[in-house]
């Protein structure tokens, strides 16, 4: 239980707002000085992440809290919202309870690192920058509080946080049709967090705090079946009551990973959304989802998930098939990068669905690798964007000559996410397989995913040879190679991807005792294998 | 001590690859000279390893990468990383830097003035460093990972030369196929670690000793393993990318696609031998037969002097996996270790007539070569004769253990298995046919190019000392003091056969009723049969036995098949006897059909890669039609039913209050004539109220 | 039939037919001299009901006053060349059949009522001085008031005709 | 004739005869003086029936008083009105009220 206060308040608590009190101030400064604005944002960013970086050198590997309040860390829990109840309502109880776990120590790692590229990569933009610094840190406050908080309240508020900065950011610094990549998003994201929120109050209703008596959203006594009331909707095991709202959060949560017939709005996204914002929203935002699942859905209705197991595998594998082929057939480069992105979701999916500690293990790794991996893509395409104003692959062509230094890194990106040994990308496809391999039903459908591999193989090296290889169209001729300030958003990415694939022990000691006790309640909550019926 | 040695020799190259990559401009040469000094001291640690290493010695060291700790349901969860010397590592250790160092030297005067000459370099030196790490590795994933780095080396070689659309598309094709045979090599590690829970060598046979592992996912795993050979090893169906890999430059292809890269596939045959089932070991054989035989048939017809020498490696890798499948375990990888010697020999040799006849590759348009390049003739010559089978060669040595392993493996099994050695003889004989075709094309007879030949000298000093010290690695007296024996040879007694963990439903009948046992073969009395004493195994002796016997009727054939093999090529090519091109009119569908290479390339090309882009499109257009459809049809029926109530709003609802107003208006209009304006109207009214008044109060 | 009943008749009938000249008459001027005889019909009428004081006063006023004035009206605005002296009465067919019927009603509701008639006070000299003696005394207000609403009525007469 | 004796209602008979003519030439005539004279004959009927009430009903002298006072607002209307309706005749030239209607919009 450790506790780190700084002036007082939790460091969870700085992490969070910090971003919001960096908004009030871009808020306050001149319009014109556009370079203040920036370096105030960066700094904020800069600040947050040195914050997560002491939290992850106070943060003790080997306390595993999934569903044991005492496993967690860095506890804040405070009565936030208490409404005595009159008349024929109840009291109202809501806690601002934020804590951290092997499960979401990698996610809050990851949102801070990717909010310091994503904001240094937000400097070439021109249009009203102030307003955008603001709507970015508003949009960092709203990750990273969806990953501490453990009150499936303010899980919810900060979900939400998150929608609104995104669709002006697409709606407004967007390409051409990013009113209705925006709108697409928007409404999408909102379709889902409805069915999120029938969930949420049906647990509510049907949940009986220990200590205070009345009902509440604290999901760690929401994972514990005795404080759900015996005659309430969502009481008992493998109830349908249960597994509808499983299903239900299953929806809201994969239309935000993208699962397969939810995705469409992801290349839509990507494509009209400015450099910086990709980053972010390939970066941290999918991640959103397949978190989630783990906090949300394993813990709440760990039952429910083995029984539809065999089905999420089903959808992982989908995933990584029609995510590669897709992406084959693209002629936008940013909209291949897109669908790659849905793809290696799939791996995630994949993993998480064998319930075994190799293949959950190997999906949060692939959760962190797959943030930094495609943020370095769309950098690429950022870069390559911001000179040539096109993103048409088949335009290019002989770059490598043109821009070496930029060709070096854009080999460590691609072979990173066609999942090279030797780089970040193999270890967590490598585990997610090895974890669904060994689950009898499951079987099959890896071997189909390892397709994947090569198909992911096929349409990089394909990409690669049309924009890099061969002679170079005389209208690029006036291409530069990277300059000072894109090196310092690929370099750290790239030094992170290798260090990460020679490496890979920081993150997964960080993550391995919570997933095991993740694994363990989980499979003990029910007698059903995985092929549950 | 040794441990330490053989982690020197592995990230020496790395730390080259390093310097050249970063600082290869600034040194001087390009740091070329930097990348070969490193090679020849790990060729120098190498030879010292070897001499240190006993047969039966093992040395391990293991270090931990990945610690999961307790996972519930599974056991503790570590994957970790180790180096393993042992006989197989010591030798291959020394061939790869052997030929690698050969490659270094020969490149520093072929690769001159090239503009990107420090990054080659970094290449080989990364490469040489992936090499090393298959070589060393003890266990399966980390084979799979320096495999991949391997894959990954080909490729940046092969399209060394990006500017121009031949290296390209080579390269792309190299690494996608070697990736198909790579996603079968992991979906068998998949399989033997969920059985036996590790990846090591040691703990997976122990593991399958004890019966963790057996029935179909034994075979399964042996073939999909094997599957990371073919891949990488460019056999039967993906054998396509190593003739395409001759768009790199020449000592590339003298190292990569001769020597060590293709034997990796070998290697990895021989280090999971024992895990083979034997339903594995035929699939494997058969698989290496097939290469070789049609490999040997397209080398006849090729006319680029490198694709000649690609499709004569594919076949002899075939014959090494032929070997392995068959049992000849000791005799696959004694090929495997003479082959890289004259192969690497061979392709420098071709690479310095190539750089003599300034970058002709066609040997239709070379000839009388033999007087202006005499050391690259006679070396040339020598592995030749090595690879052709020639007696006093080590070729002859190794091929014919072969060749007397399959009939012995023949006549053991029996039935449909004799194809195997009639196949394999076959082949050998046409080697022996297309390499001394390719020797008179492009050393005797008239110069076909004549400005061209005027300019041929001999290539310098650089180049030909690798050509003489591989081209000398090719006598027999290396291998072993008999010429006819290979058997008393000190190579034998290093490497002896391997004892099968496989259980002993799936073993071949001729191994069954055995003890179960590893056979550790101590250093070995040296009988006449230089085999283990009788007593530890009879299976062993059941193969050697039928190998000794088969030992000398294999010999005279194998001599006779070569020897028609060379009077035919003196026939056409050198006494013109019979001119090809009539017979080559004769047997024109056959000619035309080995010509374009059994038009593997084509088929691939229009079925997978065609069927796979024509499936891209179809999602793609499912993607955005049909799911991208559904949303829209979404929101257009939103919007459809918006408006719907819009109008019904606007219609209905609105229509209502409308009436109301009209017909307030409509009496609105009728009162109005009432006010006329006149006061007695007015008064009238009034009047009219009161005559109604009267009468309602007086009914009250 | 004594002589009471037959001065009743008398005067009755004369004020009586008299309005119904000023009504129906086409030319003006005779129905402004009808309405002189109508007043002196109602004078007599008050004598018939012994208030004596205020037959008087209905004599001087009305008949000396009022009459005066509507005449000088009638001079003034009728323009004597005009042809038309007489007013034609406009469609009134409804205004008639509406003043009929109120008027039957009047006469119905006034002969069908029991009035609760007490026996006639008996007869005095004159109402006069029990007049005087009211005026000042209970209706002293309305009294005052009068003599203002003359005043201004005077005034405003004075002020509206005035030729600017 | 009616041989019963004159009683209240002869007078009330008499009132309401005038007071129908009265209103008969209000209503109807065209002629604003003839209106005012029509006004006149509606409050001598009034009066009539006030000392009527005064002679035969509780009513009392009050009934004489209130009739005095009903004869000096008469005079004072009938100036006040006459005045009038010479100012419509000067900006009219007319006085037929059929004619004065601007009141109608």
């Amino acid at each position: 239980m450790h506790e780190l206060k700084i002036l007082g308040v939790g460091i969870l608590s700085w992490i969070t707002f910090l971003p919001v009190l960096g908004m009030i101030i871009v808020l306050m400064l001149p319009k014109e000085k556009e370079k203040t604005v920036k370096w105030t944002a960066l700094g904020i960013t800069l600040l947050q992440f040195v914050l997560c970086i002491v939290l992850w050198m106070n943060f003790d590997n080997t306390l595993a809290g999934i569903n044991k309040i005492e496993g967690f860390q860095f506890i804040e829990k405070f009565t936030w919202i208490d409404v005595p109840g009159f008349a024929w309502t109840n009291r109202v109880v809501i806690e601002y309870f934020m804590a951290v776990d092997g499960l979401s120590m990698p996610m809050v790692l990851l949102t801070g690192f990717i909010g310091v590229i994503a904001t240094i990569s937000s400097f070439s933009i021109n249009k009203s920058i102030k307003g955008y610094m603001a709507l970015l840190l508003l949009l960092n406050t709203g990750m990273m509080g969806t990953f501490v908080s453990l009150d499936f309240f303010l899980f919810f508020v900060f979900w939400e946080i998150m929608l609104l900065p995104m669709y002006f950011l697409i709606g407004v610094w967007g390409g051409p049709r990013r009113i209705y990549a925006a709108i697409k998003f928007f409404l999408y994201t909102l379709f889902g967090s409805a069915f999120i929120l029938i969930v949420m109050l049906a647990l509510y209703f049907s949940s009986k705090d220990p200590t205070t008596g009345a009902h509440t959203f604290n999901v760690i006594s929401l994972m514990d079946p005795a404080n759900l009331l015996p005659g309430s909707l969502l009481a008992g095991s493998l109830t349908t009551a249960r597994l509808l709202a499983y299903a239900a959060l299953f929806i809201g949560f994969a239309i935000k990973v993208p699962i397969f017939p939810f995705h469409t709005w992801l290349p839509d996204a990507h494509v009209e959304a400015p450099t910086a914002i990709s980053v972010i929203l390939a970066g941290v935002l999918l991640k959103m989802g397949t978190y989630g699942m783990l906090r949300m859905s394993y813990g709440l209705f760990p039952e429910a998930m083995v029984y539809f197991g065999y089905a999420l595998a089903v959808f992982g594998m989908i995933n990584i098939i029609y995510g590669s082929l897709c992406a084959m057939a693209q002629k936008d480069f940013k909209k291949l990068i897109a669908y790659s992105s849905i793809a290696h979701m799939g791996y995630v999916v994949l993993g998480m669905s064998s319930l075994t500690t190799q293949g959950i293990s190997g999906a949060i790794f692939q959760m962190f690798n797959h943030g930094t991996i495609t943020a370095m893509l769309f950098l690429i395409v950022g870069v390559i964007y911001d000179r040539a104003h096109t993103r048409n692959v088949d335009e290019f062509g002989g770059l490598a000559n043109k821009m070496p230094k930029y060709f070096g890194l854009v080999i460590i990106g691609f072979f990173a996410s066609m999942g090279l040994p030797g780089l970040s990308g193999f270890i967590s496809e490598a585990l997610a397989f090895l974890g669904a391999f060994s689950v009898e039903p499951i079987r099959v459908i890896t071997i189909i995913s390892t397709l994947g591999i090569v198909l992911t193989a096929a349409y990089m090296l394909w990409t690669l040879q049309r924009m890099f290889f061969g002679t170079l169209p005389e209208k690029w001729s006036g291409l530069t190679d990277l300059t000072a300030r894109e090196y310092f958003m690929l370099v750290p990415l790239a030094v992170v991807v290798i260090f990460l694939g020679v490496y890979p022990s920081p993150i997964l000691n960080m993550m391995a005792t919570s997933v095991n006790q993740l694994v363990d309640f989980v499979s003990k909550s029910t007698s059903l294998t995985i092929m549950g019926w | 001590m040794l441990i330490s040695i053989s982690l020197l020799i592995l990230f020496l190259p790395l730390l080259s690859f390093l310097i050249l990559i970063f600082f290869g401009k600034k040194l001087p040469r390009q740091g070329d000279w930097l990348g070969t000094a490193i090679l020849i001291i790990c060729l120098g640690l190498a030879f010292y390893v070897l001499l240190n290493t006993g047969a039966s010695d093992k040395f391990n060291a293991i270090y931990n990468w990945i610690d999961l700790k307790d996972a519930p349901g599974f056991g503790p969860v570590k994957i970790n990383l180790g180096i393993l010397i042992d006989n197989l590592s010591a030798i291959m250790l020394v061939v790869v830097c052997l030929i690698s160092a050969a490659a270094h030297l020969f490149s520093t005067k072929y690769m001159e003035g090239d503009a990107k000459y420090n990054r080659y370099y970094a290449y080989l030196g990364i490469f040489t460093f992936s090499m090393l790490g298959i070589v060393l590795t003890d266990n399966l994933l980390m084979m799979y990972i320096f495999w991949e780095l391997v894959g990954l080396t080909s490729y940046l070689l092969i399209g060394f030369w990006y500017e121009n659309p031949g290296p390209q598309y080579a390269s792309k094709k190299a690494f996608i196929v070697n990736r198909i045979g790579d996603v079968g090599f992991f979906t068998g590690i998949m399989i033997v670690y969920v059985f036996t829970k590790s990846f090591t060598f040691s703990e997976i046979f122990a593991a399958i000793e004890a019966g963790q592992l057996t029935g179909g996912w034994l075979t399964a795993a042996g073939i999909l393993i094997f599957c990371g050979a073919i891949g990488k090893s460019a056999q039967f169906p993906l054998h396509v990318w190593l003739p395409d890999a001759m768009e790199g430059p020449t000592p590339v292809s003298a190292l990569i696609h001769a020597a060590t890269m293709v034997a990796a596939g070998v290697y990895l045959v021989t280090r999971t031998f024992p895990m083979m089932s034997a339903s594995a070991l035929t699939f494997i054989a058969y698989i290496g037969l097939i290469t070789a035989f049609i490999s040997a048939t397209i080398a006849i017809t090729q006319n680029d002097i490198k694709k000649v020498l690609a499709y004569s490696t594919v076949s002899q890798l075939g014959f090494m996996i032929m070997a392995l499948g068959v049992g000849a375990y000791t005799a696959g990888f004694f090929h495997l270790v003479t082959h890289a010697a004259f192969k690497a020999c061979l392709f420098l040799g071709a690479g310095s007539v190539i750089y003599g006849m300034h970058h002709e590759q066609d040997i239709r348009n070379m000839g009388g070569l033999k007087k202006k390049m005499r050391i690259t003739y006679l070396t040339f010559l020598m592995a030749t004769m090595a690879l052709s089978g020639v007696p006093l060669t080590s070729g002859f040595l190794s091929k014919d253990s072969i060749l007397a392993g399959t009939m012995a493996f023949a006549g053991l099994t029996g039935g449909f298995n004799y194809i195997i050695p009639i196949l394999a003889f076959l082949s050998a004989g046409m080697t022996a046919f297309y390499m001394f075709r390719l020797v008179f094309l492009t050393f005797h007879g008239e110069p076909k190019n004549k400005e061209k030949f005027d300019h041929v000298k001999e290539s310098p000093l650089p180049m030909t000392i690798p050509l003489i010290v591989l081209s000398v690695l090719s006598f027999f007296v290396f291998f072993s003091y008999n010429p006819i024996d290979a058997n008393i040879g000190w190579f034998a007694k290093y490497v002896p056969a391997v004892q099968t963990v496989v259980p002993e439903a799936q073993r071949f009948d001729f191994q069954k009723g055995t003890t179960e046992h590893i056979v550790n073969a101590e250093s070995p009395a040296s009988e006449t049969h230089g085999e283990n004493p009788a007593a530890v195994e009879e299976n062993h002796s059941a193969f050697t036995e039928a190998v000794h016997h088969a030992h000398y009727p294999a010999m005279g054939l194998s001599l006779f098949v070569a020897g028609m093999g060379i009077l035919l090529a003196f026939a056409f090519y050198k006494w013109k006897k019979f001119s090809a091109d009539a017979v080559a009119e004769k047997i024109k569908p056959l000619y035309t059909f080995s010509l374009n290479k059994w038009y593997f390339d084509e088929f691939y090309e229009g079925v997978i890669v065609k069927g796979l882009l024509m499936l891209t499109q179809a999602f793609r257009w499912f993607d955005n039609k049909v799911v991208d459809g559904v949303v829209n049809g979404a929101a257009y029926v939103t919007e459809r039913s918006s408006s719907g109530t819009g109008k019904f709003d606007n219609s209905f609802v609105d229509g209502l209050v409308n009436l109301i107003g009209s017909v307030v208006m409509f009496f609105g209009l009728i009162f109005r004539k009432i006010q006329t304006g006149r006061i007695q109207t007015y008064l009238a009214y009034v009047l009219f109220g009161i005559i109604l008044f009267y009468f309602i109060f007086r009914t009250m | 039939m004594n002589y009471y009943e037959i001065i009743f008749y008398v005067f009755a009938v004369l004020t009586v037919v008299s309005a119904g000249v000023v009504v129906f008459s086409r030319n003006i001027i005779y129905s402004a001299f009808a309405l002189l005889f109508t007043f002196t019909g109602v004078a007599g009428i008050y004598v018939l009901l012994n208030a004596d004081f205020i037959a008087i006063t209905q004599l001087l006023i009305y008949v000396g006053g009022i009459m005066i004035l509507l005449i000088f009206g009638v001079m003034l605005t009728t323009n004597v060349t005009n042809v038309e002296i007489t007013t034609q009465t406009l469609k009134a067919l409804p205004a008639t059949i509406v003043v009929a019927i109120v008027s039957a009603l009047l006469v119905s509701t006034m002969v069908s009522t029991k009035w609760a008639v007490k026996d006639p006070i008996s007869v005095e000299s004159t109402t006069i001085n029990q007049i005087g003696e009211l005026l000042l005394t209970k209706y002293l207000l309305p009294f005052e008031i009068a003599s203002i609403v003359l005043l201004i009525a005077m005034m405003g007469a004075a002020f509206l005709a005035r030729k600017n | 004739m009616p041989n019963f004796q004159i009683g209240l209602t002869h007078f009330l008979v008499i009132s309401s005869l005038l007071f129908g003519l009265g209103l008969f030439a209000v209503v109807t005539r065209r002629n604003a003086i003839m209106i005012l004279m029509g006004i006149e004959l509606i409050l001598n009927a009034a009066n009539i029936n006030f000392i009527a009430f005064n002679k035969y009903g509780q009513l009392g002298v009050d009934g004489q008083v209130i009739s005095i006072f009903v004869i000096i607002l008469a005079a004072a209307e009938a100036v006040i009105a006459l005045a009038i309706v010479l100012n419509i005749y000067n900006n009219f030239k007319t006085v037929n009220a059929d004619e004065i209607d601007n009141l109608k919009e």
